[in-house]
């Protein structure tokens, strides 16, 4: 599930274009002198520990990368690393970075919001972000709460949640953030959680390396206000057999041996989690994570539970090559000087009905 | 046979049919051709908010105002002198502004009983009586062209059609214009459909014989050329030259444009007009929402490019919140404001200056930007690289207040010399810019230039200038978080200082009192500047000494304004909205000013204006 | 396609406990009194004709209906029909429509909406009236193009398209409204066209009688700025073999003599349409809309194309029981008032702690 | 042994902490106690902005101060007279605020090197002589606590936990305040936690103990009780007497209410607290976001509910594209904003009163909306039954504008009568209100009361009156859609007449000038009542004449304020922003308004308002 990158000078990948660091770089360079202020155990020092220790293996000038937030308790993550950051208002992060990613292929752009951040106030500029393949890639913290105002349900947040806001539960049916990307055209879709430093990392690094809008879902506890959030996939002995890990080409299969397995019951088509025992090997679904057709990648993201969650996949759902929205606007640019030829901003103010008074 | 030609200083024509007509279309060509003859000329179009009501109502007209004179004018006129009909919805939506006496035109085709009651008529007005006060050519102009392009075999339709072009044909002959730029311009403008070209020229060339040839059209009329500055001129609309402007911009500030804007009626043009420049290193991004757009543009200049968002009122209330950030982050940022009519919704196609206030004040919490309008189509250009410059010197949004009535007027333009204008360093800041007292070089995105009070712009790409910023209160220099009070309130006076700061930068207000005996003031802004200037002229031809001053700054003021207002008896200030510049000026300087305020979506007429200030000026000279 | 309607006064549907009309009524008293104001040729009267035909199967009190949309062409609808309507701002109708349904159990709420309308500026609003399943019919006006400004691309607008705003082709990924509707928890999903009266209004009558947030996606021809969009579906010679009607427990076949079919390619799980006398009956799809999992559908929606149209699924493609957010507000308030007794606001406001001061 | 008991008529408490120390907690019982005892109170809680920053560090603590005394009080007091401190960073946040000779509390227990250093202490306070000035106990409260609980077997942690009971056990019995409440609260709050609950209360126990038998505590305080009106009285923070003023609103109109609301500091315990109120027939609708939340008030109010959004600043900007819309429907709409520190994200746990001028004019076009402001925190239940009396009677959306302070802070509340409340009708339209010349009957959406110039409300499911509405201009009376010039004019003159009209229900604005010789007012609107009142009092008090008035209704203005204004030599207007009310009032009636602006993000203190006060007075007076 670790992805080593090529050479950024060389490569065709999400980070080509921005300079390379002049030599390696370690993760105390990413450490910003801001105290970080997050509650004692919030999943958010684990996601920003990994973030600032794969950074340095990005192999980028720290001083184009910059990552971009909204706000919220997740949102104050820019502030905790050194490259350059804007710490935004709530639900616009990915309206901001468009403007900086169209402008700037020489920078490597992140968003970084929580569930009530690019669900609730931010949806709308999210799906389109994730429709125009910008090529930015954005780290969704689920906590399936909204941390910062202390505790209100979200739009990821399980039905009938008692909270500040819903003393007698709350009644909308969650979004599965997978599922509604894919809705959305995304072309990178994917999920990991802050408790797997490793799968993180994996996904994480994929998700840079992709040219084009990469979502990443992270499932991030929030001790404070949703502690039993993910207890099934922190939990030692149910982890195993609550997290179903897709990698592209494998057969998935899950469990501490493997002992269970998603199929595609064939006439609904719908993926259903079995005993492995039960079924055929044959039976059981490989994941391909490059269809062009999403349908698959969004039967699997069906596989996840949205009450308390007991069961849900992992890793990259879907991964497919297509072009971004920035790299287009620069080439109808590039395109535009190559047939009108040079700017000649004199003869654009005269234009064709010009007199002359002598 | 030879016709009578009759001299006039001035002659205003209105251009009035069916959204499908082509009105619009047969203005613009007629005002080329003014333009090309030398007049001095201002245009008002007037198009209806529905895409396309039913054809030959009254919410279907369409029509186009030119007023063309010997002498420099500033409105599209009052009164029109002669109304060209193609429709009986046209004649009855227009007709009761023409002056007295006034000649119509009439296409009498479309006089049918069902047309007449579409319109509202239950009696023909051409038999009536009902315009004996004007002079009525009637002429079956549809017809007459149908026959005039037969020969080229287009469908009735299509031959029909060409109708606009015999009228334009006809007044043309009227008022002695050249023919060739319009022969020209269908030529290229129907490269591709031959049929259409050789019809609507022929058209053409049919309207201008039929003045000619028949008899009864006796006069007519020679209205001589205007003199004007020596230079290179153009026609151009509010909308272009501020999109014109925005190139310029990003030409004399050395960097690339990138605009974020969701469609929206008046302001559209300008995405439009922008998206044909890619090659000025101009980036269009039609965004989701307005929120979006502005967003995306802040986005942009924090990446240092010039961040540009354009939009009308509605829209701008959706902005509000993002511009609040923009306050914050002090990145430059042009918010273009292309007023209408409100509230809400409101008259869509209709102008107004009603949004003067939100520019101010839209915001939460203490969140000065400056704010900039133009006075006439051609200054738009102007006006923005005047926003511009604040925008990149002080680190700042600038709300730029276009509105309906110049984004889509027109008037003559003098092309400036590309040298004349001047550069705009954006100075980005390119390392440390503190030594701290352990002798470490550090960077401190909020440390100021004392005399701008400007913060440096560092932007992302720039070793050893990483940093974050945000919309929470920052600490003094460092920029870091800060709850401190002592510092939140130091921090919201040096915003506010910093936009009074501006005023530094500004010239004088240039008052025009000729005689320096006036002790009436008039005092507009934007869009009012053509009638304001038309009335005092009005007034002062008889005798009356009136003083004109018009602001382009309307956050800061300039610093000599209160002085200005002082020295006069009276200031009056007319404005399409109920007094906002009004109360602003109330507010700041104490002073009594009389307001004159119309909401009716249309410009204020020079008469109109003219009775205002005489009355007011009676009381004083009294 | 075409669904009776109960008598209101006993249904569980999507008009329970709306009042029902005193006598029948024909269309000529849904007419008002407002002149209709779109171009020659719009599909939008196509649309109005349909509305204001089956309006009386409805048999209810019109007093009782509220047709809410947002800004543009499509947003004029509400004026023409003498019922109650809200035209209110850009992209918010489905907002304001909560707010009415979820205090007046009694009306029959209706949302009109363009493509910009809906899935640009009020995209946010559209996805969390489905994600609740709030009680309110949306017809989605998709002429691929914004009709009122004149004539920008829109986010359903094809690749490539030249407009005013995009004079070298537009690079946005357009949204398919019914995979985002999917994406979004929506638990009624159909698409319909203007130029099918018939499909229109049996689409439109189940809409309306699903409880729940119902979305129909409906193609409309704009003559003036789109004209060519939905040519193939227009033209005698094509129709049949490029609209796919999607019938539930109906093997999915389609063309003049039903000479193409739909089949699901087992491995990957895509739906392709072939030509029926190339497979064999059993593997042609039948179309299941009640299945809970929203897989099948979402695939389906997939044999859209975005081009230049030439072919697309049309019917319903979902429909599933699912409670709807206002019934369980207003089931909250009984609860509460069952559990905690009638109000007593003197009780209220004097708390626990008051003391007296003599 | 006994000890000496001191009389004194007022005291300021501060209890300061760690945010997990449950210093909020600790101030609320202790109000209670001290409002069950019958002094008069002010509190002020103060929490960081930060969920919970690190623990021991400064942006850590979390405070609440009390004032309570023998007579009538109007702020939570400017100088602590006793801080209790938890912890090192505790101290060194408050230590500066205190008065000299103040008395400190400090539990020891934290004092160590590693939380000295945390607090930024380079040496230890209680040890290098800086806390000379004041009388300091040092006590190690928690190790006191973990012995007085340890037989309830809590883990050391829990144990410890309940130092704040002891803490406030020991408050107790120095000001002699009850303990039955908090005892009887204890047993409540832990009853499904027998162990915590026996540990809570034997620490609150051990803390009154400790002081009843300490040497250390030589001296117990009597404050007696203040006299007031007879009455029911309650301790109530502004925010929940927005809420049940709220509720009361739909009980007074006998509509359901319906609040649609995005949560956002410091406004959402409304939202939280009117989610509990569901049988009183209100409905909460947690939002995506807050356009969605006055969207979906407004279509609620279209329906004939109550339609009510709470929000602050950043959340006002985004919501006024609806309230525009709301303002051309002319429907009943409650817009509350708890203002907070800004501009953008500002300062969200702070107070300010920036977003008058927002309120005022944050809207395209010209969109005048009623503005209302509550004066204390008690004060929102009796502001937001004025604001829903003004928005069902003019039909109109009213913008009520609390603040942090207000929301927050709490106030005894004598309890109205429910009698005494005046019901608002709704006064739905049940039928046609126009016979035609015709004879026939019909119903006009915009045909106004004379009077009020309201329109009628006509809700779906009233047989006949079926219409359609919407943000484009309408035409007088029918409200059909129009883009008639003069209509406009008209109909952006009536919405601005119908909000003027609100005076006629205002009564004139009283002004407490007790001798009626005063030449200095002090003006002020919102949460600066209490400290102005308490700044006045002393200038009084010294013998200086001074009249004050406070605004409640910013938009209209009371038909008298002109008048008021006239009467006295200057006027001073002490404003949490930069001179917003100021603005409006030198706009409107050309008055030299002498401005007071503080933007710290918390409430005026009454000497700092006194020193002003008495420095204008002295100019004027001399
Ligand atoms: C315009 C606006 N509305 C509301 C808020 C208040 N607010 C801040 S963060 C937040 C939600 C936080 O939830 P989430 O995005 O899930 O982030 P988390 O704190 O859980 O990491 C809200 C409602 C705001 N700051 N601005
Ligand atoms: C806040 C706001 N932004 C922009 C507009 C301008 N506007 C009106 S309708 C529209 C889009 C119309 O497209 P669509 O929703 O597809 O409806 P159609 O006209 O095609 O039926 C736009 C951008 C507006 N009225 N209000
Ligand atoms: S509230 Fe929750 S999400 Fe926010 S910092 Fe604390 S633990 Fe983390
Ligand atoms: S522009 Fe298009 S959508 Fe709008 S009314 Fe005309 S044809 Fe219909
Ligand atoms: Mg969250
Ligand atoms: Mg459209």
């Amino acid at each position: 599930m670790t992805t080593s990158l090529p050479d950024p000078t060389l490569r065709q990948d999400g980070l080509h274009g921005v300079p390379a660091a002049d030599g390696p770089a370690d993760r105390k360079a990413y450490k910003s002198d801001q105290e970080v202020r997050w509650c004692p155990g919030c999943g958010d020092y684990a996601i920003l520990a990994a973030v600032q220790g794969f950074m340095p293996d990005l192999g980028l000038r720290r001083e184009n990368i910059v990552f971009v937030s909204g706000i919220g308790c997740a949102a104050r993550f820019p502030y905790y690393l050194d490259t350059f950051g804007l710490h935004s208002i709530h639900g616009r992060a990915p309206a901001i970075a468009t403007g900086l990613a169209v402008t700037r292929p020489d920078l490597s752009v992140w968003v970084v919001t929580g569930d009530g951040d690019a669900l609730s106030i931010g949806g709308n500029h999210l799906i389109h972000a994730l429709r125009r393949n910008l090529n930015i890639t954005i780290l969704l913290f689920n906590n399936r709460i909204y941390g910062l105002t202390k505790g209100q349900y979200s739009p990821t947040s399980e039905i009938g949640k008692v909270t500040k806001s819903t003393p007698m539960g709350s009644i909308d049916n969650p979004f599965d953030p997978v599922s509604l990307a894919l809705g959305a055209e995304a072309t990178f879709v994917a999920r990991t959680i802050d408790s797997d430093r490793k799968h993180l990392t994996g996904v994480l690094k994929a998700a840079a390396a992709h040219r084009g809008a990469s979502l990443v879902e992270i499932y991030q506890n929030c001790p404070i206000f949703n502690d039993d959030a993910f207890v099934a996939f922190k939990d030692r002995d149910t982890a195993e057999s609550a997290l179903i890990p897709l990698e592209h080409g494998e057969p998935v299969r899950f469990g501490s041996e493997g002992e269970y397995a998603v199929i595609r019951e064939p006439s609904s088509g719908t993926f259903f989690a079995v005993e492995a025992a039960d079924v055929d090997e044959s039976q059981i679904h490989v994941h391909d994570a490059h269809l062009r057709d999403p349908s698959a990648a969004f039967g699997l993201s069906k596989l996840t539970d949205h009450g308390q969650m007991h069961r849900a996949p992992i890793g990259i759902f879907r991964q497919v090559e297509h072009p971004t929205y920035d790299d287009q606007a620069r080439e109808q640019i590039t395109e535009a000087r190559a047939k009108q030829g040079d700017p000649d901003l004199e003869a654009l103010l005269s234009g064709k009905d010009s007199w002359v008074v002598a | 046979m030879t016709k009578q030609v009759k001299q006039l200083d001035r002659v205003i024509i209105r251009f009035a049919g069916d959204s499908g007509d082509g009105m619009q279309l047969t203005g613009a060509r007629f005002t080329a051709e003014t333009a090309a003859f030398g007049n001095d000329l201002s245009t008002l179009p007037n198009f209806p908010a529905e895409i396309r009501a039913p054809a030959g109502t009254l919410p279907g007209v369409s029509s186009f105002q030119v007023h063309f004179a010997d002498f420099d004018i500033l409105t599209p006129g009052d009164a029109p002198d002669v109304l060209v009909a193609m429709n009986p919805a046209a004649l009855r939506a227009n007709v009761s502004d023409l002056r007295p006496g006034a000649t119509i035109i009439v296409d009498t085709h479309d006089f049918t009983k069902r047309n007449l009651a579409r319109a509202g008529y239950d009696a023909n007005p051409l038999e009536d009586g009902s315009l004996e006060d004007f002079g009525v050519h009637e002429v079956d102009l549809t017809s007459m062209t149908v026959e005039a392009v037969k020969e080229f075999g287009l469908t009735r339709k299509d031959a029909a059609r060409a109708k606009n072009m015999f009228a334009l044909g006809l007044l043309s002959w009227m008022y002695g214009r050249p023919t060739e730029p319009t022969v020209e311009f269908l030529q290229t403008r129907f490269a591709s459909a031959p049929a259409l070209r050789d019809a609507n020229i022929a058209a053409f060339r049919a309207g201008w014989n039929f003045g000619e040839t028949t008899e009864a059209f006796a006069i007519r009329y020679e209205v001589k050329p205007a003199p004007m500055p020596t230079g290179r001129y153009r026609n151009i609309t509010g909308n272009l030259a501020l999109a014109y402007g925005i190139v310029a911009a990003g030409n004399l500030t050395g960097l690339d444009v990138f605009l974020g804007a969701y469609p929206i009626t008046p302001a559209s043009d300008v995405l439009h007009e922008l998206s044909k420049h890619k090659r000025f290193g101009v980036t269009t991004f039609q965004a989701e929402d307005e929120i979006a757009g502005i967003g995306a543009a802040l986005g942009a200049s924090f990446g240092g490019a010039l961040g540009v968002t354009t939009t009308s009122g509605p829209g701008l209330s959706l902005k509000m919140e993002t511009l609040g950030l923009g306050v914050m982050l002090e990145l430059p940022l042009l918010v273009c404001d292309i007023q209408r009519g409100g509230p809400s919704t409101g008259l869509p196609t209709k102008t107004e200056q009603a949004d003067l206030l939100q520019a101010m004040f839209g915001r939460n919490g203490e969140a000065p930007v400056p704010v900039v309008a133009p006075r006439s189509p051609a200054d738009c250009f102007d006006a923005v690289l005047e926003a511009t410059r604040i925008a990149i010197t002080y680190r700042t949004p600038v709300v730029f207040l276009s509105d309906g009535y110049l984004a889509n007027g027109s008037e003559p333009w003098r092309l400036p010399e590309l040298s004349d204008l001047a550069p705009i360093d954006p100075a980005f800041a390119t390392g440390p810019n503190h030594t701290a007292d352990d002798g470490a070089e550090q960077f401190l995105p909020y440390l100021r230039d004392p005399d701008t009070l400007a913060r440096p712009w560092a932007i992302p790409g720039t070793a050893g200038l990483e940093h974050r910023i945000g919309g929470i209160e920052k600490r003094d220099v460092t920029g870091d978080i800060s709850y401190d009070p002592a510092n939140h309130d130091l921090m919201v006076r040096t915003r506010q200082a910093k936009v009074d700061a501006v005023a530094k930068s500004i010239p004088p207000l240039e008052v025009d009192d000729p005689d320096g005996d006036a002790k009436v003031l008039v005092l507009g802004w934007g869009s009012t500047y053509g009638p304001i200037g038309a009335g005092v002229r009005r007034v002062r031809a008889e005798g009356v000494p009136i003083a004109q001053a018009h602001l382009r700054h309307l956050n800061p003021f300039p610093s000599d304004l209160g002085d200005v207002l002082q020295r006069y008896d009276r200031v009056l200030v007319p404005e399409m909205n109920l007094g906002q510049l009004a109360m602003l000026l109330r507010a700041k300087y104490l002073v009594d000013i009389v307001g004159y305020n119309k909401v009716r979506g249309l410009p204020f007429q020079a008469a109109e204006l003219a009775d205002v200030i005489r009355g007011l000026a009676e009381e004083v000279y009294s």
